[in-house]
């Protein structure tokens, strides 16, 4: 793949936006001014940013549970998304949907559901719409290798595969579904080998190369986009924290863990972009406290933004 | 008026529909050029509109719904078609939790302009999966619209504004009325939601009832009025908006109340009709509220058997004069 | 007495029935020795039974109640664990259509001893998809007994029933009722089903209230007693069978109900139970019926607007002073 | 596979029975004496029998809508059968579940469930419990290619996978579930290669050739019954009648049928057992005559036998 500077950075910011965002809100999160749950993206970052660098800003995706990544990868603002997450008014949702349930319609992003698996065939009815509308949209759709034992994965890939839509079926495969290995629950080793069953094509990538993931993801993204199909492709990958706030994740060998640690995607990109001479140390720095900068300046928009008044819970709903 | 079926007059609000506004489409098994539809709703329009319009599916409920939701928040109006009620059970996710709460979760960024028709109703002994009336578990459902008509031109009506709303829009048809003929206008006309309808003025006793009850109550009211007992029926046409203040102002008026509903009576539509009475008009009440529906059994297979848990005019008869007295 | 939690009084109940009977065994996303149940439940079960006992699923709710279903009809006792009460949705179609159905189906040559259990309830900010009360959904299905116990006291003595049970049981739990303390004897006891529990006696209005809202209720009534206003506090505890005769009894003696429960209003528990009372206790009624619920929309996160949908002591108690006068 | 004697008479015997019950059911039905509507098994005999052959008394079947053949060759006794059709008293489900819902639990037909699917997950458990009790049953599940596409199939499939499921999972692939073709609702030929997805055997037979599916069976049956777990079989077979009872099958091309109907089960088996001189002509007819007269005399008793009463609705349910 030969990318441009230009392209390259970029990339490498949004991974740095993610992983500082999570930090922050991790550390918001200790400072009990996130109320609810939190499942963090951190290690992921590989994932979100080499998909969404093929996609343009009215193509869709869909998200999960674990969607702050997704949501930054595709162009939506800091502040807004922090804010939902603290319930805030200035919230994408208006702090109707908190973390679980961010979604930013104005570039494209249509939702994180919050029930495993249930993303997928709203994914694949928005690549029908496409279809229909006779536009060279696509879609990419989000989730974990947990959600790829649910009934929904199976009928809506299916569904995407029989009526040629142009959706991108992008597995985390971070190898636990939250206390739950994956060897516990399917006994072949690549969530990848079930495109078989749906006649697309099914590739596993390393999830914490993003350019492995950004070519994987040009193959399939411009597949859809020739109006060739779905492909699945899978990314092994790993979450930094534990599945959600309270989760010590003491269910995972240290071992593993620091192995894991050890290829972390975000530092193994500036290691290339280094090492390519796109980047220089003085340069990382620079990007570094940019994205340090603006991930502060999208707390503080969240904390001193203010709560949503009681009686809105009433709007936004019909009958 | 000239006379067509309810089938016909479904068939009727989609094609007028699908020719009115590109954006609407259907999916459902089977409801396309082979089958066209496991009622025959859909005949015709695979042949009009195209495959890509009238869209078969694999035999996966919850991925039909799924789909049309994605469909729905990006600038279509699909109509999806599940075969039987009952198998909604298996889209039921798709339909409570999403459908339903897309717009609300996302802060009102969206819409989910869906409507998801399916047939309730037992009587043609296909037993205990084929035969339920489901309507209380979506009127549970904040964020659902429900409309179920009892005559052709109701079916047309609402399936014309349902189309039109920009919500999710469940929409229960009965597989007893589809050959039921009734008069409907060729000039286009549509419902609005929330308005019932008195399908028989009368005096001393307010019978609310839905789908193919209107018909069972209509006769019962009749044969009633033989007995010099003046019934009022009144069909709420849809369930979500419910027309409260219809319902309320009848029994301010007759000061009883019979609700008659084809689904198991425990945490039914009756429940919630009746709930609303005792809130809101108690004081009007002459005589304790009454609930005909069905005992709480899954619906048996053999005629007799069947034909012992579906109320009927004998059982609006005796619940009538249980408290007309 | 000594006092455990609520979440120790379940896992007290399993652990005895798996001891009792070795048919009896758990199932359900993340139950076993890694997580231990999302509530932690099951802590230290996997332990003591083993893995094949206590037996992590894949995140597939559908089959996890399917597969219960199976191994009921063939001899074993299943109890399946549903991480979210949300979730019973992806469900639905093995718990109403199957597990509530093959007895009936198959003319009472099966059983279906399976207990469901799942936790409802908001209060956690934790949103639309892990916050609902569905229990109007089961109460609507016959075939399923429904459990919901209140206290740890109850929390012990209904599950063990359920299990005991060879019927299908619904078990609902509440997530703000796992940290509660409260007495429960070292011996063996059960509770019976369809025996509605006096939390509170009092003379001027009967509130019936179930998990969570038992609890606010009480705290109501206490304020309210400050004021002179005696309130009774019932507990059905489980809903199917439903004690209605409990409830119709306490109203004979206040004239006046209130009905509190955490699911939204319309089609919820609270207007079956409505309903019952205007059926067969109109004439003792001196006051309308009173529903407090959530308002229907889906249940939202930010702390503030999760507040305010959730019923409290304060409307409780605004609902009481409306009725009594 | 070097069969008895015995066991091929008695294996032509049951699919015999199964083709004359279902011409009886139909007959009886345009008499206007079949309640509902009907899916009839003729055209798939091979497949029940094939299967069950390698069954004993106490392992376990679950079935479909399209179940009358299952229930025959589980060993269920036809009088019983067609007097559940007839709604009647005396039938397995006392006429509360007719022809959609037959079960027989005292030969281990754990009962048809008319949702498609649904019986997966079910048969799964089965298998569960023969595991928790330590028995060596096995488990057969009957499904169509229609119901494939189901996420009970994806996940009831998965868990018998990962957990060594004594369970026989059988497709009957007969090309269309109502009037939607196979190649409408999935892009690969072969509903076995699904059995990827869940690192299990998948295997296609000629579903009309009862002696290639028992072979299919006995091994898959072996597999389950030495704890080595489940296995998928397809059969690709036909049904010789529409879906249903008013189902006049336009949308199967005329030569499809025709093809297929040179190809039936029940033709090919008796020449091949002339063939192997098995059976000869006089033996032929004695069977069919011993069959025909079976099946009216189970309608007979179907025929005399009370209906229910009303009351008894209220029955066999609890709460
Ligand atoms: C249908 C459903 N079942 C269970 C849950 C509870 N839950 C939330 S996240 C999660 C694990 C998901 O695992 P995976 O899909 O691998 O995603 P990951 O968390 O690893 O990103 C579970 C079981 C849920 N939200 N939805
Ligand atoms: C879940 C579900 N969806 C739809 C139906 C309606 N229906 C009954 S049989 C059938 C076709 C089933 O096809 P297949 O599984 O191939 O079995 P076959 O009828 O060919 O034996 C359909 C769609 C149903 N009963 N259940
Ligand atoms: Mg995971
Ligand atoms: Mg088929």
């Amino acid at each position: 793949m030969n990318l441009e500077k230009e392209k390259l950075l970029e990339m490498y910011r949004k991974m740095l936006e993610i992983r500082h965002f999570e930090e922050k809100a991790f550390e918001l999160y200790g400072q009990n001014l996130v109320p609810g749950t939190l499942h963090l993206y951190a290690g992921q970052e590989a994932v979100a940013v080499g998909v969404c660098a093929n996609l343009r800003k009215d193509d869709y995706i869909t998200s999960t549970h674990r969607g702050h990544g997704h949501c930054i990868a595709k162009g939506a603002q800091l502040d807004r998304i922090m804010a939902e997450i603290l319930g805030k008014k200035t919230g994408y949702c208006k702090g109707k949907g908190g973390s679980m349930h961010i979604a930013d319609f104005s570039v494209g992003m249509l939702g994180a559901t919050a029930v495993v698996g249930a993303g997928i065939p709203i994914a694949s009815g928005a690549g029908l719409s496409i279809k229909l509308r006779g536009t060279d949209q696509v879609v990419a759709c989000f989730f974990g290798e947990g959600a790829s034992n649910q009934g929904t994965f199976h009928e809506g890939i299916n569904m995407a595969a029989i009526w040629t839509l142009p959706v991108v079926f992008v597995c985390e495969n971070n190898l636990y579904a939250m206390g739950t290995r994956q060897t516990n629950v399917m006994l072949i080793e690549n969530v990848a080998e079930r495109a078989v069953a749906y006649g697309i094509p099914g590739v596993t990538v390393d999830g914490n190369d993003v350019l492995a993931v950004y070519e994987a993801a040009h193959e399939a993204v411009k597949r859809a986009r020739e109006s060739r199909g779905p492909t699945l492709i899978e990314c092994k990958t790993y979450r930094h924290k534990g599945h959600s706030r309270f989760d010590p994740a003491t269910y995972r060998p240290k071992e593993e863990v620091e192995e894991w640690l050890k290829k972390d995607s975000v530092q193994r990109f500036k290691a290339k972009l280094l090492e390519m001479k796109i980047l220089t140390e003085t340069e990382v720095d620079k990007i570094e406290q940019d994205v340090i900068a603006a991930v502060e300046k999208a707390a503080k928009f969240a904390i001193d933004s203010p709560c949503p008044a009681p009686e809105e819970a009433l709007e936004d709903v019909c009958a | 008026m000239r006379q067509i079926t309810y089938r016909d007059a479904l068939r009727e609000a989609l094609r007028e529909e699908m020719l009115r506004d590109k954006t609407v489409f259907v999916l459902g098994e089977d409801v396309g050029r082979y089958w066209q539809g496991a009622f025959k709703v859909t005949k015709g329009l695979a042949e009009e509109f195209g495959d890509e319009r009238v869209r078969d599916t694999p035999i996966s409920e919850s991925a039909i719904v799924g789909v049309a939701a994605g469909a729905a928040i990006t600038g279509m109006k699909p109509i999806a078609e599940i075969m039987f009620g009952d198998l909604s059970a298996l889209a039921m996710d798709q339909i409570a939790n999403q459908v339903a709460k897309l717009r609300y979760m996302f802060g009102g960024q969206t819409r989910v302009p869906v409507v998801i028709r399916m047939p309730f109703g037992a009587g043609v002994n296909i037993a205990a999966h084929h035969s339920q009336s489901l309507e209380a578990w979506f009127m549970h459902v904040p964020g659902l619209k429900i409309a179920l008509p009892s005559t052709p031109y109701d079916a047309k009506g609402l399936l014309k504004t349902a189309i039109r709303d920009g919500d999710p829009v469940m929409f229960f048809e009965h597989k007893l009325l589809y050959p039921l003929e009734g008069p409907v206008p060729e000039e286009e006309y549509t419902i609005p939601f929330g308005v019932a309808d008195v399908k028989r003025e009368g005096e001393d006793v307010t019978v609310v009832a839905t789908l193919y009850m209107v018909h069972k109550a209509l006769a019962a009211a009749k044969m009633l009025s033989k007995e010099g007992i003046d019934v009022e029926v009144i069909d709420p046409r849809t369930l979500a908006p419910l027309d409260k203040q219809s319902i309320v102002n009848s029994v301010k008026n007759t000061g009883r109340i019979v609700i008659v509903t084809e689904d198991c009576k425990t945490a039914g539509v009756s429940a919630e009709i009746a709930a609303i009475v005792a809130e809101e008009s108690l004081d009007y009440l002459d005589a304790p509220i009454k609930r005909v529906a069905e005992p709480d059994t899954p619906i048996p297979f053999s005629p007799p058997l069947e034909q012992f848990v579906i109320p009927n005019e004998k059982s609006i008869i005796k619940a009538v004069k249980e408290i007309v007295y």
